[in-house]
């Protein structure tokens, strides 16, 4: 596009700019994708994604870059809409020829773009938790996979605080349908009965909550404790705590665990009435470790603004980063084909003091913290795994995938290998 | 042919139809025959962007026909685009067949996670060609015959009407978010293989994908051309200045408007499932209100009631945004918003009215 | 009936589904030498009374002048009778055999009533012979009126309409860029190109010079007896040069009927309407 | 959780012991030296939950008369330790610096850094027991609201064998409602009695109480019960409860219905004088909607202590802005567009993303945080199933005052007539000497700023973002298509048909279909009545 001319009539322009859109000459840097919305519904979250990944790359230059060359980033802006993703992310592959992409937010860009990586052969480092069933040669997913965050959580509120009853709430969308059809088959297997678990859907931006809570109230009134996993997302939240607040469901008394209402999230709501409720996440912001300081400190630094927080996929960025760094360094150069092989195994530090690792079926290693809510809107970690869950691709509760493993490595080199079949579809 | 003898008349539809069919010769040969790195080749990215363009110049014209010509402001075209996307992308999924990631032969990837058991009455078929052909022309059609049968009976008119419209929309957004409707819910359908048995990765494909959206458009330029030209499309506009004089002269005005609306809408389904397979994929997010409002403002821009306006604007709009998103995220916004104001304000004829003004007057 | 024999009359190539005949109005009736029977309407307008108990015959071939004050109901008794507004109660007959309440605008427009309208209403857009190429009677559904093609002898009466009407010179002109009266004729013209029996003239003088008026005038004369004319007119010397029969609307009743002079010397129409 | 209900038990047990001594006159331990209250704060400062989990128990039976403001501090996250040195210390104040004060000694310890010390953190398990033990302690507590709050939230941990400590507090209640509370407590007791008459007794004084643990107890029985005639009597009492319950249910349901329709209607309101009268098709709505919410923010960051009177303030404050605003917009791009209603959706679609991202700009994209002050939260407890939250009884009427107030001013006031006589015929009120201009700008003007007052009401709802006004603008044409165009009270009754429609809907079909199902319906209501419910008065097309 450097060379696209501009001429006074627009129909030439296009046809000339068109034509004369050069290829990019090799580079004496080496390109990083970054592919996150700034415009449109997502610009919310994704935009602290990109300025994480300027600083990172930041960062890495400061230490001398990769291979002896410079990084640099290259920012595109896909508006929050979907097909206009897979035809950034083609742009960012094949025009400026970058050597990895950082991006995406909603489960539907990154199936937007997926096919994308596949046909070209690049790499997408994916930083949010998502609903798993999913497994591509090209991505490499640095957010929680549902065993790593909703489980956990579960577990928690059963075992530790005694939980026998159970609302499901969620975004009428794939990523709580499927989490909730998880936890649904693993509530049952733990020997839930079917009447103590109520499921609700909503629209997005759902903002009248009244009556849905109003029933979360009816069923928690049975006698038993009862808790909401909440898979409710973007602006629905505001509402939803809102009317949690008012109609007088405190924590102590039906508490509400959320896997998608983070720190960012949190600083545009009012947590006074929140207090208490529940988060489980790989991350938060007030994790002691020194990792974490320096990083909170560098984020500061860069972002110019003490007031900033930091979140989950920020941090996912930032494992995915340095693994992807140390993966080039370990193959020597950026093509994809040998990343894709040297990835595997590669360890970096996250930030809550432990190792998170690249495992072969390209999810990563994580510990998973359960947080309260602070009135300072930040969380307060009550609980955490032992050591590090790793993020499964398919899930063991679900009809259609428990039969499924991934495993890039040689020979196998398959995302959805049938164990029971012995086959890998889709090759 | 009568076409060409309108066609003679129309002088800037001359050189629309000349640039687009100059492109769906030229991009094709400058794709495949160019070797890389030459000035002229065009690459495979480029070309797809500008398939994708020639879809939207289509939709573009459906909405010119029923606003320009008819008076009738619809809100609600994404509602048709996007249905006659989701026919092509039901063919394009059905295609997949067992190499979906669960490897299941019949039932897409999201069915097989949501624990269906078998496919829905409304996904058989869907495995021909043919006959997803047939319902990318009869979804829109049948949906905008039965809301335009009430809405154009009961005399339903001007911002009503789009409100109404906007409203059918909306509704069908929603729906299209639910997960229990069976059409992917909020992640669409995607990860499409190939149309027809070819590789809709190869670029011999994708060639052909534009060629046949440059043809779909050269063809529905000239229909629309033929409707509006016709004794048929005069009594539109007539229709559009004044509907009741049309009444007194003893025409059936809610039958014509039922029936130059629902062909609209088929123009526009029709620019949904060429659009589907050049972007690789379509989800409820087409349907919303806003985007079918954009779709106006592409019409707006050019100039309504002429139709190589309608072109014009589709891909001029859509080529500022490609490249403002890139130049100027944060401001483009604002750009987008001002040159809805502007195009409204001081140039009510569009673009294409700056050239035009001489004709007409003289 | 078996399946072969149904299949084959479903295919009859011969016929056409029901659904697809146009309803075709009965024919127009005349025996009784009157050709519009209006009994007992009543039309109000929240709470208000346009129109009153409302009886009203036209004979067939006759020149009608209806005058009233302003708010007489007369601009609502023509919608009434084009279909555009339904009566409370009472009964519309075009005819003996027409029933105008069961049917629509474009179905009694087709059934042979023309109307024009108080401002002027033309196809602004179009030219002159667009106009009246549209407003031509004729198969008037949607895919006939895609293919149609003007034939020589729908150009002749084209031509002929041109001529009685006055706008020869002005056929390609856009009818928006004509003067008042000359709109006001072209309407007159489009009402013509579709052969009505009855036409209903919504202040055709309005807007007009002395000379455009007398020639109005002496069309409208010309047109009575093949057609039936209906004229609402405000201006008294205009309708004393065609008339010979006058109704007086008042409050949304008729208050008088007869000729020029009788009316001129009826004391209530002159109380209420000549006498102010 | 049996572990759980045991303690509990244990904890009650002591408690009542206590309490009978207490009723003797004697003073329950409160003698004892302090060292086990000591003893439960050196463990409270060890992290482990657990171990603050026995502290709070140590610190609550201690008896000391500091106990129960220690665990209040604790409850509302105001102890803190002082780094390195275990002191406990209450915190005060907000900010970098701030002032603690000894727990022990209660002595002002003067002002530190912030990170000087840290909090005392709980989790959810020792925030409940925390409001076990304040419930407790606060059964003797003389406020009567807060010794009902205490019998309420024993009711669901009670055993028989707290039956007898039940009398003894019945004698000395003397509060009615108290007194119906521990009641309600001993019945519930009752039907666990081992005596058939008592159970029987308990049945009869159970009669049609609402009290969620009399129900789950009742079902308990029902599945327990030999007895027929006890059984019998049981269902007979569950029946008569469960239809009373839906009876309230139908009542709350109507509530939710009105109280989302006024919220309709607050949205709407103002598109109903911009649409309705002038003409215009005003897709920048929302925005001015969001521009009002905006406003609340901004009060309230500037007067943060004072959150109420901020809001109060934020009205007239949002009236002016989205007015003025809207003027603006009406001044340099609609007064050009009158007449082609059609252009000025475009326009102001285009004005609604600028609006949008001058916003984003200046705020962030964002959520702002707008508090809710304190008499507009919590509910308004009616009975026990019934309960009716103050927010939105507070939009409800502030709702039904926006439209009275603007009913007036239209009906009223002589800019009222002008508007009135304006919209039903311009160019005659323009001929009676009605400067249109300034009519039309005021107009716009008036339901602009009712679009920001709207916004005020909607920041306490929802979320305060650049995306706030999009969420409405649909609804809002729905409510004032569907109410019929310049009609308010098609708007006001419109508005609230749909949010009662809507809320019937919910527990049917789901909040999605719900919402589909009422577009539906009003695309076909308009094919039916293109005029809406209430047809503005006059000869159509006149």
């Amino acid at each position: 596009m450097k060379a696209r001319t501009h001429k006074s009539t627009w129909l030439i322009a296009l046809i000339l700019g068109t034509l004369f859109s050069v290829q990019v000459q090799a580079a004496e840097t080496i390109k990083v994708g970054v592919l996150h919305s700034l415009s449109g519904t997502m610009a919310i979250s994704e935009t602290t994604l990109k300025d994480t990944m300027l600083m990172l790359i930041d960062e890495q230059n400061k230490k001398g870059g990769l291979l002896g060359k410079k990084l640099e980033a290259v920012v595109v802006d896909p508006a929050s809409d979907w097909p206009l993703f897979a035809e950034k992310a083609r742009e960012l592959i094949t025009k400026n020829q970058v050597a990895a992409v950082f991006g995406c937010w909603t489960s539907v860009s990154r199936k937007s773009v997926l096919p994308v990586f596949e046909e070209l052969n690049s790499l997408l480092f994916y930083p949010v938790q998502y609903e798993g069933e999913e497994s591509s040669r090209n991505v490499f997913y640095t957010g929680a996979a549902p065993n790593q965050q909703a489980i956990p959580a579960v577990d928690y509120l059963m075992n530790e605080m005694g939980v026998k009853r159970w609302v499901l709430a969620g975004t009428d969308y794939v990523y709580p349908r499927t989490t909730n059809k998880i936890l649904a088959a693993y509530l049952k297997a733990k020997g839930v009965a079917e009447k103590d678990i109520m499921i609700n859907y909503t629209p997005f931006g759902h903002s009248d909550w009244q009556s849905i809570v109003a029933d979360i109230k009816k069923f928690g009134n049975a006698g038993k404790k009862t808790a909401v996993v909440s898979t409710i997302n973007g602006d629905a939240n505001v509402p939803f705590y809102k009317e949690l607040g008012n109609q007088g469901i405190t924590s102590d008394i039906i508490p509400v665990v959320a896997f998608s209402v983070g720190e960012e999230e949190l600083s545009g709501i009012d947590t006074k009435p929140l207090v208490g409720h529940l988060a489980a996440w790989n991350y938060f912001m007030s994790v002691d470790s020194e990792m974490n300081d320096d990083f909170i400190e560098s984020w500061h630094a860069f972002i110019k603004n003490e007031d900033r927080v930091t979140n989950d996929p920020m941090e996912a960025h930032y494992i995915g980063f340095n693994i992807w760094v140390k993966a080039v360094e370990k193959a020597g150069t950026t093509d994809p084909t040998a990343v894709q092989d040297a990835i595997i195994g590669v360890t970096v530090p996250n930030l809550s003091g432990g190792y998170s690792a690249m495992m072969p079926n390209h999810h990563i290693t994580k510990p998973v913290l359960i947080g309260e809510i602070q009135d300072d809107g930040q969380f307060e970690v009550v609980w955490q795994t032992s050591g590090m869950v790793a993020g499964d691709a398919w899930s063991d509760y679900l009809q259609g995938s428990k039969d499924l493993v991934s495993d890039w490595r040689k020979p196998m080199a398959c995302g959805n290998f049938n164990v029971k079949t012995g086959k890998c579809s889709g090759k | 042919m009568v076409v060409l003898k309108y066609l003679k008349q129309d002088r800037g539809g001359m050189i629309t139809l000349g640039l687009i069919a100059l492109l769906t010769i030229a991009v094709p040969i400058c794709n495949l025959m160019v070797p890389e790195g030459n000035v002229f080749h065009v690459s495979t990215f480029t070309m797809t962007l500008l398939g994708k363009y020639l879809c939207y110049a289509l939709l573009a014209l459906a909405v010119d026909l029923v606003w320009g010509y008819l008076g009738i402001l619809s809100l609600g075209h994404g509602a048709f685009f996007s249905l006659g996307g989701y026919a092509m992308g039901m063919y394009l999924m059905r295609q997949i067949g067992s190499r979906g990631v669960y490897g299941n032969p019949l039932l897409p990837d999201f069915m097989v996670f949501l624990n269906w058991e078998q496919l829905p009455w409304f996904w058989q078929g869907f495995q021909w060609f043919w006959f997803a052909m047939l319902m990318v022309v009869l979804v829109p059609a049948l949906l905008a015959f039965v809301f335009g049968w009430f809405a154009f009976r009961s005399r339903v008119t001007g911002v009503y009407l789009s409100i109404m419209t906007q409203a059918l929309t909306y509704a069908l957004l929603l729906a299209f978010y639910r997960n229990e409707m069976g059409f992917g819910g909020n992640n669409g359908l995607t990860d499409f293989k190939d149309i027809l048995g070819f590789s809709l990765q190869a670029d011999a494909t994708r060639v052909g994908l534009f060629i046949a959206s440059g043809v779909a458009l050269a063809l529905g330029y000239l229909s629309c051309l033929y409707i509006t030209r016709s004794r048929l499309g005069r009594l539109c506009t007539a229709i559009r200045d004044q509907e009741d004089r049309v009444r007194f002269i003893g025409f059936k005005v809610e039958n014509i408007k039922l029936w130059i609306f629902t062909f609209s809408a088929i123009l526009a389904g029709v620019a949904g499932a060429l659009y589907v397979p050049h972007v690789g994929i379509i989800n409820p997010n087409e349907f919303s209100p806003l985007a079918s409002i954009e779709m106006v403002v592409w019409v707006a821009v050019g100039g309504r009631a002429t139709l190589y306006g309608a072109v014009v604007g589709a891909i001029m709009v859509n080529y500022a945004k490609s490249y403002l998103t890139v130049a100027m995220p944060d401001a483009w916004l604002f750009a987008l918003g001002a040159l809805f104001v502007l195009v409204t304000l001081l140039l009510p004829r569009g673009v294409t009215g700056l050239v035009r003004k001489k004709e007409v007057d003289a | 009936m078996s399946v072969l024999e149904s299949m084959r009359s479903f295919m009859r190539r011969d016929q056409v589904f029901d659904f697809l005949i146009p309803d075709v109005p009965p024919n127009l009736d005349l025996t009784h030498g009157v050709i519009l029977y209006l009994e007992n309407l009543n039309v109000s307008f929240d709470g208000f009374k346009a129109i009153n108990d409302l009886n009203l015959y036209i004979d067939d071939g006759e020149l009608r002048c209806i005058i009233g004050p302003n708010g007489a109901g007369k601009t609502t008794m023509m919608d009434i009778i084009t279909g555009k507004t339904k009566p409370d109660s009472g009964s519309a007959w075009f005819g003996q055999e027409i029933n105008l309440l069961d049917m629509d605008e474009p179905e009694i427009a087709t059934a042979g009533i023309g109307r024009k309208f108080q401002k002027p209403t033309v196809f602004e857009q179009h030219r002159v012979i667009d106009n009246l190429e549209l407003a031509m009677a004729g198969d008037k559904r949607v895919w006939p009126t895609l293919t149609a093609h003007l034939n020589s002898a729908e150009q002749d009466r084209i031509n002929e309409i041109l001529k009685i009407i006055n706008l020869e010179e002005h056929f390609s002109r856009r009818a928006g860029s004509l003067s008042h009266g000359q709109k006001q004729w072209l309407e007159i013209g489009m009402l013509l190109m579709q052969n009505p029996k009855l036409l209903l003239v919504d202040e055709p003088a309005a807007g007009m010079t002395h000379q455009e008026m007398d020639q109005t005038a002496e069309l409208l004369t010309s047109l009575a007896g093949t057609h039936s004319v209906v004229v609402v007119e405000h201006d008294m010397d205009f309708v004393r040069s065609i008339a010979n029969k006058v109704t007086v609307l008042h409050q949304g009743s008729v208050l008088a009927e007869g000729t020029m002079d009788e009316i001129q010397n009826n004391q209530q129409v002159i109380e209420v309407y000549l006498g102010e | 959780m049996t572990l759980l209900f045991t303690r509990q038990h244990l904890f009650l047990r002591l408690f009542f012991f206590c309490l009978s001594f207490w009723a003797m006159g004697h003073p329950c331990l409160a003698t004892e030296d302090n060292s086990q209250l000591s003893h439960g704060l050196s463990q409270l400062i060890q992290g482990n939950f657990q171990r603050k989990e026995e502290a709070v128990k140590i610190i609550a039976t201690s008896g000391d008369p500091r106990a129960e403001q220690i665990l209040q501090a604790l409850l509302a996250g105001k102890l803190y330790r002082i780094k390195r040195k275990d002191t406990l210390v209450y915190k005060e104040g907000k900010g970098k610096k701030v002032a603690i004060t000894s727990v022990l000694t209660g002595e002002s310890l003067g002002t530190v850094k912030k990170r000087a010390i840290k909090k005392i953190t709980i989790n959810n398990a020792i925030r409940g027991k925390l409001h076990g033990q304040l419930a407790l302690i606060n059964l003797k507590n003389p406020d009567s609201q807060i010794r009902l709050q205490a019998v309420n939230k024993l009711i669901p941990t009670l055993s028989p064998k707290s039956a007898g400590t039940l009398e003894t507090l019945l004698q000395t209640e003397r509060n009615d409602k108290v007194r119906e509370a521990l009641m309600t407590a001993r019945a519930i007791i009752g039907l666990r009695d081992t005596e058939k008459p008592r159970r029987l007794e308990a049945l009869d004084n159970l009669q049609g109480n609402l009290t969620p643990s009399v129900k789950n107890e009742l079902i308990r029985l029902l599945t327990e019960e030999q007895d027929k005639e006890i059984h019998n009597k049981a269902q007979a009492t569950l029946n008569g409860i469960q239809s009373k319950i839906k009876l309230y249910g139908l009542i709350e349901k109507l509530f939710f219905g009105l109280s989302l329709g006024s919220v309709l209607v607050l949205a709407a309101i103002g598109l109903a004088i911009t649409f309705g009268v002038i003409g215009v098709i005003n897709m920048a709505h929302g925005e001015l909607i969001m521009l009002g919410a905006y406003t609340t923010y901004v009060i309230q960051q500037l007067m943060p202590n004072a959150i109420g009177t901020a809001l109060l303030l934020s009205i007239p404050a949002a009236f002016i802005v989205s007015g003025a605003t809207g003027i603006l917009i009406e001044r340099t791009v609609i007064r050009f567009l009158y007449g082609r209603p059609l252009e000025t959706l475009l326009a102001t679609f285009g004005i609604s993303l600028i609006l949008q991202q001058t916003v984003r700009t200046i705020f962030s994209p964002l959520n702002r945080s707008v508090s809710t002050p304190a008499w507009m939260s919590g509910s308004l407890q009616l009975n026990p199933v019934l309960s009716l939250t103050v927010n939105r009884i507070t939009i409800l009427v502030f709702a039904l005052m926006v439209f009275a107030g603007l009913y007036m001013t239209l009906k009223k006031s002589s800019i009222g007539l002008q508007v009135r006589a304006a919209a039903q015929n311009r160019s005659m009120a323009r001929a009676m000497g009605i400067k249109a201009a300034r009519v039309d700008a005021l107009t716009f003007g008036l339901g602009s700023g009712i679009a920001g007052i709207a916004g005020v009401a909607l920041s306490q709802l929802t979320n305060v973002g650049p995306n706030l006004g999009q969420s409405y603008i649909i609804d809002s044409f729905m409510v004032v298509v569907f109410g019929g165009v310049g009609n308010l009270w098609g708007t006001l009754v419109g508005g609230l048909t749909l949010g009662v429609a809507n809320k019937f809907f919910e527990p049917w079909t789901g909040a999605v279909l719900a919402k589909i199902v009422i577009l539906v319906f009003i695309i076909l209501f308009i094919q039916k009545r293109p005029q809406g419910l209430f047809p503005q008065k006059g000869r159509a097309g006149a």
